[in-house]
């Protein structure tokens, strides 16, 4: 995965990036399946992989700009802030409950009701539909609004005009 | 295959990922390839998440018979939610990437820019 | 344990997969890579769920494939056609 | 009869008011525009004068009209000082109207009603200084006075205006906000209070070093006293029309400025206070360096108003070196002087108007046999002259003497030779224009076709002849302002020793 | 608990999300506005009903979906919360009437039903972040007003006006990974999302390295969609370019919401924990703040373009509210929040002043401004009672906000600082004046045409606004009562 | 253009019954295996999308024309937040789902259901609308014809 990350970095051909980054999608997911998160995976292989790849694309093709241009190869201000965030962020994992650990507090403060309780309190065996359902439905219907926000917003962005203010918007470009 | 990664190793990639991906959205100068990255650092978020709800010889939260260590389904269920609001922001990212093609000609940062301040100096002397 | 060594091949095979689609160096190569490299998490997600014994992972197994199939008809057409629409009739309307 | 704290309200309103009825008129009709302002100014004049007596007598009349929230209370109290400004302002303020209809239509300028209107907010403002009851009053009446008479500065819109009103806003905004903002503040922090209380509210409070920080921030936030180098605005806005320049420049805003300065270091500080803690030594230096200074600029001035300004510039610092002395009998002087100066500079510029209004000349060089055409003009200028210089028969010499005599008694020697210096370089700038006025033989300006005039407008006549003879009026019957004066140090220093 | 469930609380949120999908059936301007108009009128009046029942009950909750606190998603609307919701929502009912005629200018007409649905989305978010007891249902309804105005400010004519909300994309999701991240070391650490929950657990536990990288992470986030300098680089761009409205709207509320949102993390979820004692926060807080009020100060000079000139002075307001809150005492904390509601104000009336310029003249940059005050007497005052209150003249509400910071900064013996702000709002006379000169005493030019007649549902609100401005400048009792209320609300969990 | 392409055109009317058929199972299923609303209304939309990509967006729109996308998209989200006001109307708190039937596990359980089926609804919606949204631009349907004889300029970048 990180290899897949490194390369997208390098490489300037942005057809390559977009596959890799599907690429990286499928390993994400792959994890995903591998630490259980098995609705995670569904959705990341789905979204991570197909529609974005595939609005990627369709963005390239529309834009045309095959390639990127040539930069310098590393902007140090970037790079140490980049640095300086990886830092805090490694330094805050420091005191974290390690890997795994059926102990944390994760798993012992709140999610133990759902695990336990949720066949007889909401019903699904799938305990994440229940929580996503019902525990926190308010979050779902946030998540609902926003995929209409982006929706109506790509609408609102490139909505596409008909053909004759289509024809007028092209007469006003030649001049 | 959770064994391979002990203690806080699992952490630390993500981390690492994150930071890649970081390091792309604020260094590269190409729109297409910032959203890349943004996504690369999101999933990494979302990996860093997805860790912390696993549990040591637990296995995915669906209730069946004879199965009595879950994984928390919490962190499941908010990267669900992270995930559909990355990409509902991803398309409206490109979507501005193709409106801003078509009125400026380019998609690189630096040539936008130039572009910017040809249009403030307009404005001024206007 | 016949699951386990499965998805260690599985595992190479991808890692070499990757290496493909990586370094490239024609587009082509790479499609092909990542096709493969599809499939073959396909197959290890189902070898997978053999392994820790949940059939509910094949339901994945099978978005995979499906959203491999999508992606490559949509990375070939780009490629080929740059664009992923056809011609639109003259009869559209405004969409918004 | 109004009781006391109605008067003082009214007093605050009715300008407004009438500045309301001078909108509604508007352009079209113009005569009843002016009468507005007219009447209006009479009418304050009554109500403020009608509180004059019980004043002198001892009473402080006081109200809180307004409480913006918690401890921050918009209130007023009347006390001599404020009487003695709130008199002077709305008393001239009639005769600067008779003068401004004379020199508005004479000069055929634009957007009257537009001046009229700030005239009458900033009236409504000084006299909301002068009564005010607590320092957030002051200051809150204090910016409305910087902000309704920008406009008036930069009446004309020309670039010169423009960037003299800039000027103008820019050190007065600067320095209330800046400093003067900040010392109330932290005034209310140290003290609690920001109430004018006679003998002060920091006695026995604050100590050290921060009295000193706390004077300076107020001695250089009240911009408007115009103190070194704060001054600059004063010249800068001399681009406006002469009434504003006499009644603004020369009363409302400058006094203002002068009267806050009298009225923190009474009444926020108190004289004993300033006395024990010494801090204010500096401040004696640099009244008597702005003194000095502007008189010897003043003298270098070939423009009339701009000379008129600096002389304006280093009067005020007498009223504020006469305070800083810290005697009781130089608080006097310094309140007369307020009254004083108000009537000298009201008239010597209502005679520069005249003159630019008759003659178009604006310069000190062009004024050569000036007074055998407009002799009632330069009567009145000779007058203010005088008062300037401090010569009798004029009110000028009244306070002077007060001053004086309180510096003397403090053996204050700088002081005393800062204000024999000064009465010389005063001489020395003013009496050459009224020597060549009368006895030089007008020349005759090449290019500049000389055209006969004879006096200026009837209005501009009545108006300055009055204001003379109000100069000389202060120097035989100085009673009113003098018992009011009397009236304010009476309970605190008085009634101490 | 659950004596104090209101189900106003939901209602509030809930309106404005349901019209959105309702504006998108109706394919239709006019049908659309009105419903957006009503909606943001019975929301206004549903805050104001709200903030009256708080004076009774102090806190009021309601479980979502009938589930207890930790477990389900709780909405909590204490004072300060009730505060913001009041401002959210009196700008949106306001911004919504003055919207029709300055849009159906601004924006190709098949896409107005549109831009309301948006409009509703962003109000909808900006009151779920207000009212949310629950640290990622914020995060949630971030988005969607993120999202939603994202697509608000590319709506603007100029081209420009894409790139800035690109880059506002861009670093606004960057701002929302951050917080997530941030919520997530907090989740891993305590295994809630729920913010009174996290109060009392999270002190035991405060002095972890990574709860103390979670409160980094969480405070950048949430400084980079406050646009505290010098994260502030997306708003100016995407304040100038972005439709009248649209500025007035996000000008008014975005920003104030995202400031709640660090009260809402230093004072609940850390509330238990002396944050400013604990963490190294306050002298950073208070150099960046500080540094906002001087260079967006200066960098407003410099500005020919009025919006950017204002949208550079909000960075600097911004300012001197997280002034107000890194004095950290209770003072400090009330002219923090008394300044997000008075800058609302007085940002709105201005920005809407300027959209009235744009609509009737097309006047963008200070040239375009000459003789304005002629031209357009009633708008251009209106603008110069917002100016004045920017600087912090007597009678407005700026002077009331710099009264109560300064006399904070004394309190706390930082007299420097309160020098500061003073010396920072002389800057503020430079670029207000610059303005006020041009219109009124620069000329009309020659051969400019008449401008087009301003709606009166575009004049009033814009009074409305400028009234406000002086109505709490003279009469500062209430909002001032809010405020300390609201501060002592939150320094009570100390 | 791919009318000659007739291996895809028939594997892809082949596989898009079944892959509409699998979303519905996904969304169905929701409740006993991974899935719901949203992965459910992703595969519907890719469904679709490959229709589209192999037949054209024009005979796409004639399918599912943009309008009913649009309507979709809102009835969906309406339909998840009805789901709140009806339980509220029936007394309960917003989307507590408990009262809507007989039994609170009957409630949940109608309650998820319809939720999930907003969801579905406003992704399906969202998912085709962005499509066409994109397929529709200018750059999209005028493609450079002179590309189409040299594929291999594309392999060289």
């Amino acid at each position: 995965m990180a290899v897949t990350a490194v390369f997208m970095l390098w490489l300037r051909d942005l057809v390559a990036v977009i596959m890799l980054s599907g690429i990286y999608s499928l390993f994400a997911a792959m994890i995903y399946v591998v630490m259980d998160a098995v609705d995670v995976a569904f959705t990341e292989a789905a979204v991570g992989a197909g529609v974005a790849t595939v609005l990627m694309l369709g963005t390239l093709a529309l834009t045309r700009q095959g390639t990127e241009k040539v930069h310098k190869t590393i902007s140090w201000g970037p790079l140490s802030l980049v640095l300086v965030t990886g830092a805090v962020l490694i330094y805050g994992t420091l005191d974290m409950p390690r890997y795994g650990d059926p102990n944390a507090p994760v798993h012992s403060h709140v999610a133990p009701r759902y695990i336990e309780r949720s066949a007889s309190e909401v019903g699904p065996p799938n305990i994440v539909t229940s929580v996503l359902a019902s525990y926190r439905g308010y979050d779902t219907l946030g998540e609902t609004a926003v995929v209409f926000t982006a929706a109506i917003g790509v609408l609102v962005i490139l909505g596409r005009r008909n053909r004759r203010q289509r024809k007028k918007a092209k007469r006003e470009d030649a001049t | 295959m959770s064994d391979v990664f002990p203690g806080l190793l699992n952490y630390w990639i993500a981390i690492v990922l994150m930071m890649v991906g970081f390091y792309i959205v604020i260094a590269q100068g190409n729109l297409i390839k910032k959203i890349v990255g943004l996504n690369i650092f999101q999933v990494a978020v979302f990996v860093f998440y997805i860790s912390m709800g696993k549990v040591k010889g637990g296995t995915a939260p669906i209730l069946g018979e004879g199965i009595d260590v879950y994984s928390n389904p919490l962190p499941h269920f908010l990267i669900l939610t992270a995930i559909v609001v990355g990409v509902a922001t991803t398309s409206l990212a490109l979507a501005l990437i193709v409106r801003i093609n078509t009125s400026f000609g380019t998609i690189e940062e630096d040539e936008i820019l130039e572009l910017e301040h040809a249009d403030d100096a307009k404005e001024e002397t206007s | 344990m016949m699951f386990a060594a499965a998805a260690l091949a599985v595992l190479i095979a991808l890692g070499l997969a990757m290496v493909r689609a990586c370094i490239g160096p024609t587009v082509f190569d790479r499609i092909l890579a990542i096709n493969t490299a599809g499939t073959l998490t396909v197959v290890l997600i189902s070898v997978y769920g053999f392994l820790t014994e949940r059939p509910e992972f094949l339901d994945i197994a099978l978005l995979y494939a499906l959203i491999n199939f999508i992606g490559t008809i949509a990375v070939t057409k780009y490629v080929s056609y740059e664009g992923l629409g056809y011609p639109v009739g003259d009869h559209d309307d405004g969409d918004v | 009869m109004l009781s006391a704290p109605d008067a003082i309200l009214a007093a605050i309103l009715l300008p407004l008011v009438g500045g309301a009825g001078v909108v509604l008129f508007g352009e079209r009709h113009r005569n009843l525009r002016e009468a507005v302002t007219l009447v209006t100014g009479a009418v304050l004049f009554v109500i403020v004068a009608s509180l004059t007596a019980d004043i002198i007598n001892g009473a402080r009349p006081s109200l809180i009209a307004y409480e913006m929230m918690a401890g921050l209370e918009i209130k007023f109290t009347v006390e001599p000082l404020g009487q003695i400004f709130a008199l002077v302002a709305s008393g001239l303020w009639i005769v600067n109207s008779i003068y401004s209809i004379g020199y508005m239509r004479g000069n055929a300028e634009k957007n009257q009603t537009r001046f009229y209107l700030c005239f009458t907010i900033a009236i409504a403002s000084s006299i909301g200084i002068a009564y005010a009851g607590n320092m957030l009053t002051l200051f809150v009446f204090y910016e409305a006075l910087t902000l309704s008479t920008y406009p008036l500065v930069t009446h004309s819109g020309k670039p010169e205006a423009r960037s003299g009103g800039r000027v103008y806003l820019g050190i007065l905004m600067a320095t209330s906000i800046g400093l003067l903002f900040l010392g109330l503040l932290w005034t209310l922090n140290i003290a609690g209070t920001l109430d004018f209380t006679p003998g002060g509210i920091l006695a026995g409070k604050a100590e050290g070093p921060i009295v000193g920080v706390l004077l300076f921030l107020y001695m250089f936030g009240i911009g408007k006293a115009a103190l070194m180098p704060v001054h600059r605005w004063l010249p800068a806005a001399m681009v406006a029309p002469t009434p504003v320049s006499a009644l603004l420049h020369a009363v409302a805003v400058v006094k203002a400025g002068v009267f806050s300065v009298v009225k923190v270091l009474v009444y926020i500080f108190g004289l004993d206070f300033l006395n024990d803690a010494t801090a204010d030594n500096w401040l004696i230096y640099i009244a008597g360096y702005t003194i000095i200074a502007a008189s010897i600029i003043a003298l270098r001035q070939d423009n009339l108003k701009r000379r008129l300004a600096y002389s304006t510039i280093s009067q005020l610092s007498y009223v504020i070196l006469a305070a800083a002395i810290l005697a009781p009998i130089s608080m006097i002087g310094a309140a007369m002087h307020i009254a004083a100066h108000a009537f000298g500079k009201i008239t010597l510029f209502f005679a520069a108007g005249s003159i630019y209004t008759a003659a178009h000349k604006t310069e000190v060089s062009q004024l050569n046999g000036i007074g055998r055409r407009m002799p009632w003009t330069m009567t009145a200028f000779a007058i203010g002259a005088l008062s300037m210089i401090g010569l009798p028969p004029t009110a000028g010499f009244v306070s002077k003497w007060y001053i004086l005599s309180g510096a003397l008694e403090t053996q204050q020697m700088f002081a005393v030779g800062v204000i024999i210096l000064s009465t010389l370089l005063n001489a020395a700038y003013f009496l050459p224009i009224v020597y060549v006025a009368f006895f030089k033989a007008e020349t005759k300006v090449d290019g500049h076709a000389h055209v006969d005039h004879g006096e200026a407008p009837l209005g501009v006549v009545i108006a300055l002849s009055l204001t003379a003879l109000g100069t000389v009026a202060l120097f035989f019957f100085p009673d009113i302002p003098l018992g009011l004066a009397q009236s304010m140090m009476a309970p605190e220093i008085m009634g101490a020793r | 608990m659950t004596d104090a469930s209101n189900p106003l609380l939901i209602l509030l949120v809930i309106l404005p999300l349901m019209a959105a999908p309702v504006c998108v059936l109706m394919r239709n301007a006019v049908a659309a506005w009105s419903l957006s108009l009503v909606v943001a009128w019975a929301v206004l009046g549903i805050s104001i009903k709200l903030l009256m029942e708080l004076n009774t009950t102090p806190t009021m909750y309601y479980r979502i979906g009938g589930w207890d606190a930790p477990w389900g998603i709780e909405y909590v609307l204490d004072p300060v919360g009730g505060f913001v919701i009041l401002i959210v929502a009196v700008i949106g009912a306001l911004s919504m009437t003055y919207a029709k005629a300055s849009i159906e200018k601004e924006i190709p007409s098949e896409r107005i039903y549109l831009f309301y649905a948006m409009m509703m989305l962003c109000l909808s978010g900006l009151l779920g972040i207000a009212i949310t007891g629950d640290a990622f249902n914020l995060f949630v309804f971030l988005e969607i007003s993120s999202l939603s105005s994202y697509v608000l400010i590319s709506l603007g004519r100029d081209r420009r006006a894409l790139s800035s909300a690109f880059k506002y994309l861009v670093m606004g999701t960057i701002g929302a990974t951050f917080y997530i991240i941030g919520v997530g070391m907090m989740y891993m650490m305590t295994g809630t999302l729920n913010m009174a929950d996290l109060s009392t657990i999270l002190p035991t536990i405060a002095d972890t390295r990574t709860i103390m990288a979670a409160l980094a992470f969480l405070t950048v986030g949430i400084s980079l969609k406050l646009a505290l300098f010098p994260l502030h680089m997306w708003l100016p761009g995407a304040y100038a370019f972005a439709p009248s409205v649209v500025t007035v709207f996000l000008a008014a509320t975005a920003t104030k919401v995202s400031l709640y949102v660090l009260l809402r993390i230093f004072y609940t979820v850390f509330g238990n924990v002396d944050v400013f004692a604990t963490f190294p926060i306050q002298p950073l807080l208070m150099t960046m703040a500080l540094a906002a009020m001087f260079v967006a100060s200066l960098a407003a000079i410099w500005q020919h373009n009025i919006k950017r000139m204002l949208a550079y002075s909000s960075v600097a307001q911004i300012g001197y509210m997280v002034l107000g809150v890194a004095i950290a005492s209770e003072a400090g904390l009330t002219g923090g929040i008394l300044h997000l509601f008075n800058h609302a104000l007085m940002k709105g009336a201005l920005f809407m002043a300027v959209g009235a310029m744009v609509f009737a003249t097309g006047a963008v940059t200070l040239k375009d401004l000459e003789g304005m005050g002629r031209r357009m007497p009633l708008v251009m005052a209106a603008f110069v009672v917002g100016g004045l209150s920017l600087i912090g003249v007597p009678l407005t509400v700026g002077f009331v906000s710099k009264w109560v910071l300064v006399s904070a900064a004394l309190d706390a013996g930082m007299w420097p600082l309160a020098a500061l702000i003073l010396a920072s709002s002389l800057l503020a006379i430079v670029y207000v004046w610059r303005v006020v000169e041009v219109a009124y005493l620069r000329p009309v030019p020659e051969g400019a045409p008449a401008p087009a007649q301003v709606p009166l549902s575009m004049l009033l609100p814009m009074w409305a606004l400028a009234l406000m401005t002086l109505w709490f400048g003279i009469n500062a009792t209430l909002s001032t009562d809010l405020a300390t209320q609201a501060a002592r609300n939150l320094m009570g969990g100390l | 253009m791919m009318h000659q392409k007739s291996v895809l055109r028939v594997v892809s009317k082949l596989l898009i019954p079944p892959i509409l058929l699998f979303a519905l199972y996904v969304q169905f299923h929701g409740d006993f295996g991974p899935g719901g609303g949203f992965q459910a209304g992703v595969i519907f939309a890719a469904g679709f999308i490959l229709y589209a990509l192999i037949f054209g967006v024009a005979s796409a729109r004639r399918v599912i024309p943009a309008a009913a996308t649009r309507a979709l998209l809102s009835l969906g989200v309406l339909l998840y937040a009805g789901t709140g006001v009806a339980s509220m109307l029936m007394g309960a708190e917003f989307l507590n789902y408990s009262v809507l039937a007989a039994t609170p596990l009957a409630g949940q359980h109608l309650g998820i259901l319809l939720v999930e089926l907003g969801v579905g609804m406003t992704v399906t919606g969202a998912m085709v609308t962005i499509f066409y949204t994109f397929a529709a631009q200018p750059g999209g349907d005028e493609l450079p014809r002179n590309k189409q004889n040299n594929p291999d300029e594309g392999a060289k970048t």
